[in-house]
């Protein structure tokens, strides 16, 4: 009962500018948003590529974490499955395989982190300002609930907007695709006897 | 503390999505590399979600 | 020799199993050459329990060095025991009793159930289960409370002297014996259920450290570990000592060649004991328990060599003698330290799991090895 | 609650004493006393204590539990000299590994290292959300509750891995390694067998699966399909928990002591209380898809049976149903011998994995056909 009146609330705000408030929601979204982008900042600038993995791993559980405020549960789930259960795993597992996962990552040139620096702050400026110039409205459409039955439906349905499965499916040809790449690589290694 | 709306979840995404680039420009390690994408694609997703969220009309 | 620890060029893994290490039942060493799961090396570094037991016993007489060999294979002392006495006899010639011959098979035997017994139960314990190693040192109390009875001591006994028996046996144990192998009789078909009829346990041991019968006869394998590759090996049927030649027993075969038929080999000879025991327990001949001996032994000048089955294998005693009080040279030939050889040639290619198998039936007892 | 059957409903005073009751009067206080924000937070707090009280309880019953049932079965006594009955013994060992000194080998990531046990932690907490206790009694009846369960659960495996690199140490990290194998395969067919619930109830929410089962469990409704799912859901939970057979993580004969080697104090506690607690919560889990979680034992339309069986607490019966399969899972772990890595494997990708997919089919067709009673 609380919580859809909350909700009702909040939809009506796009930006809920001028009014401080000071809820314990608010308060947890900045957590959320601050964990994340300090995991995510810290996953690309650290030199211990573990860590770095770990950090990934923070970021993506703070994108959960979001979608959880934003009551998407389901959607949240799958973040967590897909992400923290499947590519992070992945991801530590190649570390493992790979790399010397102890040692530190060469330093970069000062120059090309530079540069990527520069080019992702102009990035980052340039959309910050077409986005604070654009005016979002609201749609006419209805938007499907993410809701476990409306995407069950999504998926298996034949009416319109049906069909997501076999769509999903299709994404299978990227994973084989991938899986061709490793074994590609694997036997361009040079065999020394 | 403003109450978050559409706007923070864009600059969450757009915040994320920058960090990824410069990651991906950064590093020479396949892995890592692979690491920043993943970045990217989140915070694809995050403004999918986010659009979802906020921008539909409310026939309540 | 020792190869830097850590990784080696080829990217593979280089761990140490022991001196410390649940698996090694003591202080065995082995640095094991790892390529992901799959062992790639195996090598044994010994040294870490020798006490130099053969050089200790050039200093002792020929009564006092036998009580040392009881800590060479701590779980098999009566029969180490046993071919030093043998060995001893023979070079004076010291003709034994029947009765101290029919005892000191029977406490051989004994010792080979209690042996096997907590083999059995490490060697679960070795590959993940825990309850057998309780169930079997449930029967195995048993034993050595036959044991604390007549020879004072529960694991290393002083029980044998030159000639016979120090002492006469524990009036209770023709009873405790008989009421042990009624015992042991239910209780070995529970430890079939339990452990030999379970299906993760013959998944683990089938094919697993194969040892073909060439490899066995040539890495010097002896008792169950090479009688599960099918090589004849059993001293007692083959040198028959003691009454050995008077008894009815199978000697076990199997030719599985790999861990489970080491497995099944003794699991078979404790059922082969039991029937020796049987058949002695009843019969055990009146008379002396000790032949005459000269209070001071020596051996002539020369070398004398015997060999019994313990219950790891085969146990060469060699002593050259320059007609002292004390031998001029002892050499031990223990059967862990030839079936410890093996596990290199074994172990190559397989996962690391199945290393304590195969540690597990070649039931190494670390102080064999050293000595 | 519409479509329930009468006889589950009940009414307010039939229940002696409910933990729903407690829960709710205390709500009703909080209401009347503060403003609802306050009494969220106050709220929160009460929760998260008794969460942590519950982990605490769990924790040291459950230490306990594992060592009588290893003792009974090993023909030994066990702990009895702390306390009655040894029922001390627990916290005897809790304060030891509290003053004992945590140590960091050298040469570790310290950070990852001092990490690792909180995140087990912190996951074995947060799973503790969506399990219905009693009726009515959840700490958050989400929608997505079976699903919420295997994604928190997904993130235990990373804790496993960071301890098992961190540490500096070859045993970890093959530990580690094969956790990681592990618990990324069972997940699969633990939730393939979760699934075949999902589908018989068409609902992820933990509530509703529990109202499902008013006229019987569906380990009981739902003919073989179900059994063998159960089974299969008991078998893939082991060995995401790293319980022997399946403790190939730890095996101590192999890698001493696995990922935690390293660890010693109340970092080993954490991770020791964090092993203990999934296996309470995948056993809660199984406890409430397959055999009705607090709803009692009922069968079908015997109005008089069922009212009968009402009169038990359903705390009692949620209890009772979840340590049964505890203890199912600790008699495992006492009989059987530990399976060899690729064997491991082996048995999930060749048999669990496609008999529990073939399974889920079947169960499809039972949902659809309506031949579940």
């Amino acid at each position: 009962m609380k919580k859809k009146k909350g909700k009702k609330k909040k939809k009506k705000t796009l930006l809920g500018r001028g009014e401080a408030i000071m809820s314990g929601s608010t308060v947890i979204f900045y957590l959320l948003a601050a964990i994340t982008l300090v995991s995510a900042l810290l996953a690309v600038t650290t030199r211990m590529i573990f860590r770095a993995a770990i950090y990934l791993l923070f970021a993506l559980i703070g994108i959960a974490g979001i979608y959880f405020w934003l009551q998407y549960e389901f959607i949240a789930a799958v973040q967590i499955i897909v992400y923290v259960g499947g590519i992070v795993v992945l991801i530590i597992f190649s570390i493992f395989l790979t790399q010397q996962a102890g040692e530190q990552l060469p330093k970069q040139k000062l120059g090309r982190q530079l540069f990527a620096a520069l080019a992702s702050f102009c990035g980052l400026a340039l959309v910050m300002l077409q986005l604070a110039q654009h005016a979002f409205v609201e749609t006419g459409n209805k938007a499907i609930e993410p809701t476990v039955a409306n995407i069950g439906t999504q998926m298996l349905g034949v009416e319109e907007g049906g069909y997501s499965l076999p769509f999903e499916v299709v994404s299978m040809l990227l994973l084989a695709a991938l899986i061709g790449c490793i074994v590609i690589a694997l036997k361009s290694k040079p065999e020394t006897e | 503390m403003i109450e978050p709306g559409l706007y923070h979840m864009l600059f969450i995404s757009t915040t994320l999505f920058f960090i990824g680039v410069y990651g991906f420009f950064t590093r020479r390690n396949l892995v890592t590399m692979l690491m920043s994408v993943e970045l990217i694609l989140n915070s694809v997703n995050l403004n999918f979600i986010a659009f979802n969220k906020y921008l539909w009309y409310d026939n309540e | 020799m020792f190869e830097e620890i850590g990784t080696t060029t080829e990217g593979d893994l280089i761990i140490n199993v022991g001196p410390q290490h649940p698996a090694t039942h003591g202080v065995l060493h082995l640095v094991i050459t790892l390529n992901g799961e799959t062992i790639k090396k195996v090598e044994p570094h010994l040294g870490y329990i020798h006490r130099s037991i053969e050089k200790m016993c050039e200093s002792l007489t020929y009564r006092q060095f036998i009580y040392v060999t009881s800590r060479m294979d701590y779980l098999s002392a009566h029969i180490n025991n046993h071919a030093c006495a043998l060995t001893v006899e023979k070079g004076m010639q010291i003709e034994v009793p029947e009765r101290a011959q029919v005892i000191r098979v029977i406490m051989d035997e004994l010792t080979r159930i209690a042996s096997h017994e907590l083999w059995w139960g490490a060697m679960a314990m070795d590959i993940g289960a825990f309850t057998p190693f309780f169930h079997a040192f449930r029967e195995r109390e048993k034993i050595n409370e036959i044991m604390e009875e007549t020879c004072g001591a529960r694991l290393t006994m002083n029980y044998y002297v030159p000639g016979g028996l120090m002492a006469e046996l524990h009036p209770d144990f023709q009873k405790k014996v008989k009421e042990f192998i009624v015992l042991f009789k239910r209780k070995i078909d529970e430890y079939d259920e339990l452990v030999t009829g379970n299906i993760i346990f013959i998944n683990r041991m089938k094919g697993v450290g194969i040892l073909s019968k060439e490899d066995a006869i040539s890495y010097g394998c002896s008792g169950p570990a090479a009688r599960g590759s099918g090589v004849n090996c059993d001293i007692r049927k083959l040198y028959p000592y003691a009454v050995y030649d008077k008894v009815q027993f199978d000697e076990i075969l199997e030719t599985g060649c790999d861990s489970l038929a080491r497995y099944m080999i003794r699991i078979r000879e404790m059922k082969q004991s039991i029937r020796i025991i049987e058949q002695l327990i009843d019969n055990i001949p009146e008379g002396d328990f000790q032949a005459k001996t000269k209070a001071v032994l020596k051996l002539p000048k020369g070398e004398f060599y015997t060999r019994v089955e313990t219950a790891r294998g085969e146990l060469g005693v060699y002593i050259m003698s320059e007609g002292a009080t004390t031998p001029y040279r002892i050499k031990f030939r223990s059967p862990g330290f030839s079936n410890l050889s093996a596990l290199d040639h074994m172990a190559r290619g397989s996962k690391l799991g199945d290393l304590v198998a195969m540690m597990g039936t070649l039931d190494l007892v670390i102080p064999d090895i050293d000595r | 609650m519409p479509g329930l059957p009468l006889s589950w409903r009940g009414n307010e005073g039939e229940v002696m004493w409910s933990l729903t009751n407690i829960s709710s009067a205390i709500h009703d206080w909080l209401n009347q006393t503060f403003n609802p924000t306050w009494v969220m937070v106050i709220e929160m707090v009460i929760a998260g204590i008794a969460v942590i009280g519950l982990f605490a309880v769990l924790g040291l019953v459950l230490v306990l539990m594992e060592r009588r049932v290893a003792a009974w079965m090993q023909i030994r006594l066990g702990p009895n000299r702390v306390g009655p009955f040894g029922l001390m013994q627990s916290l005897a060992d809790t304060l030891k590994l509290l003053v004992k000194e945590g140590m960091t080998p050298d040469g570790a990531d310290k950070f990852l290292f001092n990490l690792a046990p909180f995140i087990a932690m912190m996951v074995a907490m947060l799973l503790m959300a969506p399990i219905a206790f009693a009726k009515g009694f959840q700490l958050w009846d989400m929608n997505i509750g079976v699903l919420y369960v295997t994604a928190i659960s997904s993130i235990m495996v990373i804790s496993i891995l960071m301890a098992g690199w961190a540490s500096n140490n070859k045993y970890s990290l093959m530990g580690a390694m094969r956790s990681g194998a592990q618990i990324v395969s069972y997940e699969l067919s633990a939730g393939l067998s979760i699934l075949t619930i999902v589908v018989l109830t068409g609902s992820l929410n933990i509530t509703d699966i529990i109202n499902a089962q008013a006229d019987g469990w569906w380990i009981f409704k739902g003919h073989i399909p179900v059994i063998i799912s159960f089974v299969i859901f008991i078998i893939a939970v082991t060995a995401e928990t790293n319980r022997a057979p399946f403790d190939l993580a730890e095996a101590e004969s192999e890698l001493t002591a696995g990922f935690h080697t390293e660890y010693s104090g109340m970092k080993f506690a954490l991770f020791f209380l964090a092993e203990y607690i999934n296996v309470f919560i995948v056993c809660a889990i199984g406890a409430t898809l397959f055999l009705g979680g607090w709803m009692p034992f009922h069968i079908g339309n015997w109005e008089a049976f069922n009212h009968v069986m009402d009169y038990i607490p359903s705390s009692v019966w949620f209890f009772g149903k979840t340590f049964f399969l505890i203890f199912v899972i600790m008699w495992f772990r006492w009989t059987f011998p530990r399976l060899r890595i690729d064997q491991l494997l082996t048995l999930e990708w060749k048999y669990l994995l496609p008999i529990s997919m073939f399974n889920l089919l079947l169960v499809t067709a039972l949902a659809i056909l309506g031949w579940h009673f």
